[in-house]
């Protein structure tokens, strides 16, 4: 479409408030589903992989900000409040399609396979980290389980993912028929205010790109919530102005997640389409672990969404169909806690990664002055060595 | 005089510039009622209204843009960046609009009042995009001045004339200090002159030239340099990069012969290679050995590590005996 | 608003076609109105001082395009198709309010007073250029006029006006009741594209900025029509995700443009909101006169394009309210090429801006750096004055 | 062998490139149908469709963010970005994201395909935004690589090789001479090694370093300079600025004992002051001169008075026989 051939003759503005973008809601609070709400296909097995991710997570979340707190870490955040927005767009997806995120969507590591050992290999940089320990906390990445490594400049992977995903078109078209493969990217509310969200948006529509954007829209942005962030109907209106497919979903309400995000990559895979999906949700906890939220926001309000809680929403839904019990429960939450804990205690004893990794991967093969600094740096250290943590390595 | 950490003295100059001017304005992310990640806009808002201090919606371009706008109507735009890492999306606002706005109007149109802020620098286990040192990028560029304090006596002096100064400034603050920096601070408003360097230390046998967080470091090396060989360094605190005072550099290498330079930032292309090739321009034949650089590798900013990867009083210890027995 | 509260229990997705956002159209090609149009409020002094500018505009246009083919000029750049878009925006504001433009406006500078004169000094970048000579053609800007000097980075302009307008708002506020003066900021198809199009728009609407945005949709971006450059519904759907108030008008139509730019004013000044409209029109030439269209577009699209002139348009509805004759018509065109053409030619004898110019305004006042080089360049050009143009001068 | 201008050699070497390997793209504004604004991805689309060869919606920062997604799947683009000057709002992605993909991953993603290219330069009264010589601002950052032909042979093989690269490459195009430089280019593929400099002649008595458009114009100073005063220049065209080859020009300045380098950014923060300060690092002892440097003046780039404003061979010659006096 370019653009409506609609004609009126009395000048007459348009507000948004004349395109409310309404909210697909499914499961109630109560664990029981809205009137008139389908079911999406979803089957017990499934269903408990998305909910054992789901805790497993807040688990996760739990004791690594206590970890943090305890210095043993530098740095962590959580996901809390947002486990179904995550967990159940994940799980609509292929396991080969690319995934690429903001920094909460943990939980979509998690779905993946992304092991609690693992997780502590980036949070403490280790030699064993897949990233070589050389980005903060939370800046997971897997080549293995296609999500792509987390990079801290908001929404810099809008654009990347128009662009991965028109590569995998491209693959596709060799193939005939659809895309096999797509792009799932998440930003946040925040993020979607950045000149990259509106770039990436409109070339994925414009290059017709099979790409879902997931917006987990949690009300904050650090301490700016969203009446400060825009002014529209949310982000999902803008996603109808690039001539995308749109739908806002509650986001604390599995169920509609995952409905929505079925149907969106479908769309995005079968016509070679961006889709974007809104999931309004609430950020439970503080930004990180530098932020402390009582200086903006009230403790009210935090309880009103804790009442919304998407796990406890969740876990009804599946008590109500015998999927799961108060026993499994009770023994997945210990099992976790105690997995987290052991496994931040044994990658706790591993090593730093050595000193010649600071210049690797720079470039394919380190150039000549890498060659010559690393060498100086190394010199350096070993004549010095009681003034270095690494001193001990060389 | 009153004891203040940095991030007291950038706060304390911002009230006292909004105390003072209407014009005035601070914007930026979260810089509204929460006061700034590091808090360094802290009650002004409180004081001055939400339209004189306000959070901005998420886009750095946006905000130096908006600022550029607000300057060029005649207000004082402070505006925040959160961590410098994250100027690059403003890059083109600076770069080609703020830079070059006086110049292409014909000194019609200015941004006057413009002050862009950001904390700048590592050793707050950072990695990449918490810790970077991107002054060496706006110092190519005409039109702009840029500033660095190195405490708080300087940040509340350099920020006063920063906001003050009718051209726009670029104001890195080296966030390691910001509550590791504490000092004395008059307690009236006061202004430190741009574009003068600061002479912190005399001394005969070789000029040591830094800015903002390396002071430290360099003061620390000096200490050692004279403890453990006699060596009397002399000290220079550069605070303006843009335009840089050359001829205090010159007169100091001019007397002791020798040169060290040291940032933060990786070595190619940095701002020490600028300094170094221009004073061997001018002080070529009183140059005793080589001018010394001590700065970042030529990588992105390491999280693991980080210890090993900065500048400290140790290199620049080793770089100055190097020096001296050239 | 935040968002919209209304739910739905069934995914269902929302494409932009589902709101259509209609065009304003009050004059017909054959000068006649459209059944149930309104005309807007519009003497005839003012109506005749807009197809005044309109004309003139043209006729500058076609005589400075003929002067670069003859080399006289280095580049130039036609408003040919949309001066009912520029000329009949422009009225609708105060001198007082400051106008932000991209580069094909010169319709808004000649409507405040701009003479054939100052067009020149511009055009030739002599000595007589407000902006010293230091910009290509086109490049036009006037404090006097309060016409923002242009730059050619695309779409900067657009945050920078919400922070002017914002600005502007400040200074209203002491005064009381609503602002004084707003901004109209003026931007093309492809520049919407850009983040600081993003920035901008957004920033303005949350900050509640006194500007109009005004969109001269042309159809193209150099060679990429709009087909390339968006999926959805034009520029307009996208200010309603903005929450600004919108309209999208005929820009070939004065009385539709003029009408819906007078509402928008009041609304930007009395409400302090942003108001974005969307002009609908062609550009009837070449980009520049560094391109070829031949290469991208058909003769008979322009052609098609030719048939709907604004300038013609206006010209039937002027004559069928006897406001203006064929014989003032006439006589206007003479003066117009006359003036333009001795203005030209007496501007050609002006010198270019001193050297000394070369430095001034990079600062408030040139640094010793700065001395330093325009001494050493000065002493060069006179040692070798041969090579150099200025020789002869210093 | 066929004798063709810069701009043919490039649209040659993409040509080359698309066919040989199905992974290459070329996207940009215009670079579709129209074949670009100076025509260099002309009869591209034609050839290998519209899904290789495209027109982006007009925004650089999506046109790089676009192109790295594309390379981390696997592609190769080859992005344009129309003029040098607008590649400023891509900084972001290109500083934070491009050239640091590799190191933060890990090595497990990486942007090895990409290319971005943008014609750069003055000379062709362009005025502030249509010549600028941005490319310091890229040699700053570690993980780039900045490439900058100075004429067709060199520009259909470094290109050819910049595509080929493992590693994000800045390809800057001087534009001045992109009808202006012509001269036989060899009909099959070939590539010029990256990190290579080349010299392009032999002398004793001064080396003259410079890139792209400077070369033309070191070339001619030369010949002045021989003819004048029976001077011989060693003449290198450093080719690739990132990894700079400091090994070709230290053994070049260890035989003259003299150096000057020439480029048409402003001064401060340029390039050659990099190469000064490593220079006099590892040839000290050799110089017989202070390390010249020809530039812009720091100023954002003129309209009038371009012509006194640009480096050129007089100044050049001038700069020569200042060293030689020294
Ligand atoms: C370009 C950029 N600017 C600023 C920041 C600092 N920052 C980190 S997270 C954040 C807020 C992001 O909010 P949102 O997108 O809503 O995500 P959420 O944290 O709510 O999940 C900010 C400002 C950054 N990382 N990158
Ligand atoms: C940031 C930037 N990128 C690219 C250009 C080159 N350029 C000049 S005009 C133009 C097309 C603009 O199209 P549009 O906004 O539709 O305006 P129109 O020319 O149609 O009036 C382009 C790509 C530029 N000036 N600035
Ligand atoms: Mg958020
Ligand atoms: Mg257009």
């Amino acid at each position: 479409m370019k653009h409506s051939k609609r004609s009126v003759h009395r000048p007459q503005f348009i507000s948004g408030s004349e395109l409310p973008i309404p909210t697909l809601e499914i499961l109630r609070a109560d664990g029981s589903l809205y009137e008139g709400a389908e079911e999406p296909e979803l089957s017990r097995d499934l269903a408990v992989r998305i909910y054992r991710t789901m805790i497993f997570t807040r688990i996760l979340d739990e004791r690594m900000t206590s970890a943090q707190r305890q210095g043993r870490l530098s740095f962590y955040l959580t996901c809390a409040g947002e486990e179904a927005a995550v967990a159940g767009s994940v799980a609509a997806f292929d396991p080969g399609d690319m995934i690429m995120g903001q920094y909460r969507e943990q939980a979509a590591l998690r779905f993946r396979g992304f092991s609690a050992r693992q997780f502590m290999t980036q949070l403490l940089s280790t030699r064993n980290d897949l990233g070589k320990g050389r980005q903060m906390p939370v800046h997971y990445g897997t080549r293995e389980l296609n999500f792509m490594t987390i990079s801290s400049p908001l929404a810099t992977q809008i654009p990347q993912a128009a662009g991965y995903a028109y590569g995998q078109r491209l693959d596709a078209g060799k193939a005939g028929g659809g895309a096999s493969h797509c792009t799932l990217c998440y930003y946040g509310d925040g993020a979607a205010s950045e000149g990259d969200f509106h770039a990436g948006m409109n070339m994925a529509a414009v290059l017709k790109c099979p790409v879902v954007f997931f917006c987990r829209n949690n009300g904050y942005a650090i301490s700016t919530p969203t009446a400060e962030q825009y002014a529209g109907d949310g982000i999902a209106s803008r996603g109808v102005g690039y001539g995308m497919q749109t739908i806002r979903v509650d986001g604390n309400d599995l169920l509609a997640v995952y409905a929505a995000s079925v149907a969106a990559r479908r769309i995005a895979v079968e016509s070679f389409e961006p889709v974007l999906i809104e999931a309004m949700s609430y950020r439970l906890g503080a930004h990180s672990t530098s932020d402390d939220p009582s200086g903006y926001r009230s403790r009210e309000e935090e309880d009103r969404w804790r009442e919304m809680d998407p796990i406890a929403r969740m876990r009804l839904w599946l008590y109500a169909r015998d999927w799961w019990s108060e026993g499994e429960e009770k023994a997945a939450l210990e099992s976790y806690r105690g997995e987290v804990l052991s496994e931040l205690k044994a990658e706790e004893k591993e090593p730093k990664p050595p000193l010649a990794a600071l210049v690797e991967d720079v470039y394919d093969t380190p150039p000549w002055h890498l060659r010559e600094q690393i060498e100086a740096l190394s010199e350096h250290v070993r004549r010095h060595a009681e003034h270095y943590p690494a001193g001990k390595g060389v | 005089m009153a004891e203040m950490n940095l991030l007291q003295a950038v706060n304390t100059a911002l009230d006292a510039a909004m105390a003072a001017d209407e014009r005035v304005i601070c914007l930026g992310e979260d810089v509204g009622g929460f006061g700034g990640v590091f808090r360094a806009t802290s009650h002004l808002q409180e004081k001055y209204g939400r339209e004189r201090c306000f959070n901005t919606p998420l886009t750095e371009q946006g905000i130096a843009g908006f600022a550029i706008g607000l300057a060029a109507q005649g207000k004082v735009p402070v505006a925040e960046i959160q961590f410098a890492d994250y100027i690059f999306p403003a890059f083109d606002q600076i770069v080609n609009e703020a830079a070059k706005f006086r110049y292409r109007t014909g000194n019609q149109f200015d941004v006057a009042g413009l002050t862009i802020r950001a904390p700048y620098g590592g050793g707050i286990a950072g990695g990449l995009y918490h810790s970077q040192s991107p002054e060496a990028y706006f110092c190519h560029t005409p039109g702009l001045k840029v500033v660095v304090p190195s405490g708080p006596r300087q940040a509340k002096g350099l920020l006063t004339a920063a906001i003050r100064d009718p051209n726009p400034v670029l104001f890195f603050e080296p966030k390691r200090l910001y509550r590791a920096a504490v000092g004395e601070v008059p307690d009236e408003e006061y202004t430190l002159p741009l574009g003068e360097a600061e002479l912190v230390r005399e001394g005969e046998d070789i000029t040591l030239l830094g800015w903002g967080a390396q002071m430290e470091y360099l003061l620390k090396a000096a200490d050692l340099a004279a403890a453990e060989e006699g060596i009397a360094c002399e000290v220079i605190d550069l605070r303006t990069l843009l335009p840089w005072d050359r001829d205090r550099v010159a007169a100091s290498v001019r007397k002791t012969g020798r040169l060290l330079i040291a940032h933060e930032a990786p070595r190619t292309g940095g701002y020490a290679g600028e300094i170094s090739a221009s004073i061997q321009e001018t002080c070529f034949l009183h140059l005793e050995a080589p001018i010394a650089r001590v700065t970042g590798l030529d990588t992105p900013f390491p999280l693991a590590n980080e210890k090993e990867y900065m500048t400290d009083q140790w290199k620049i210890l080793d770089a100055i005996k190097a020096s001296l027995n050239y």
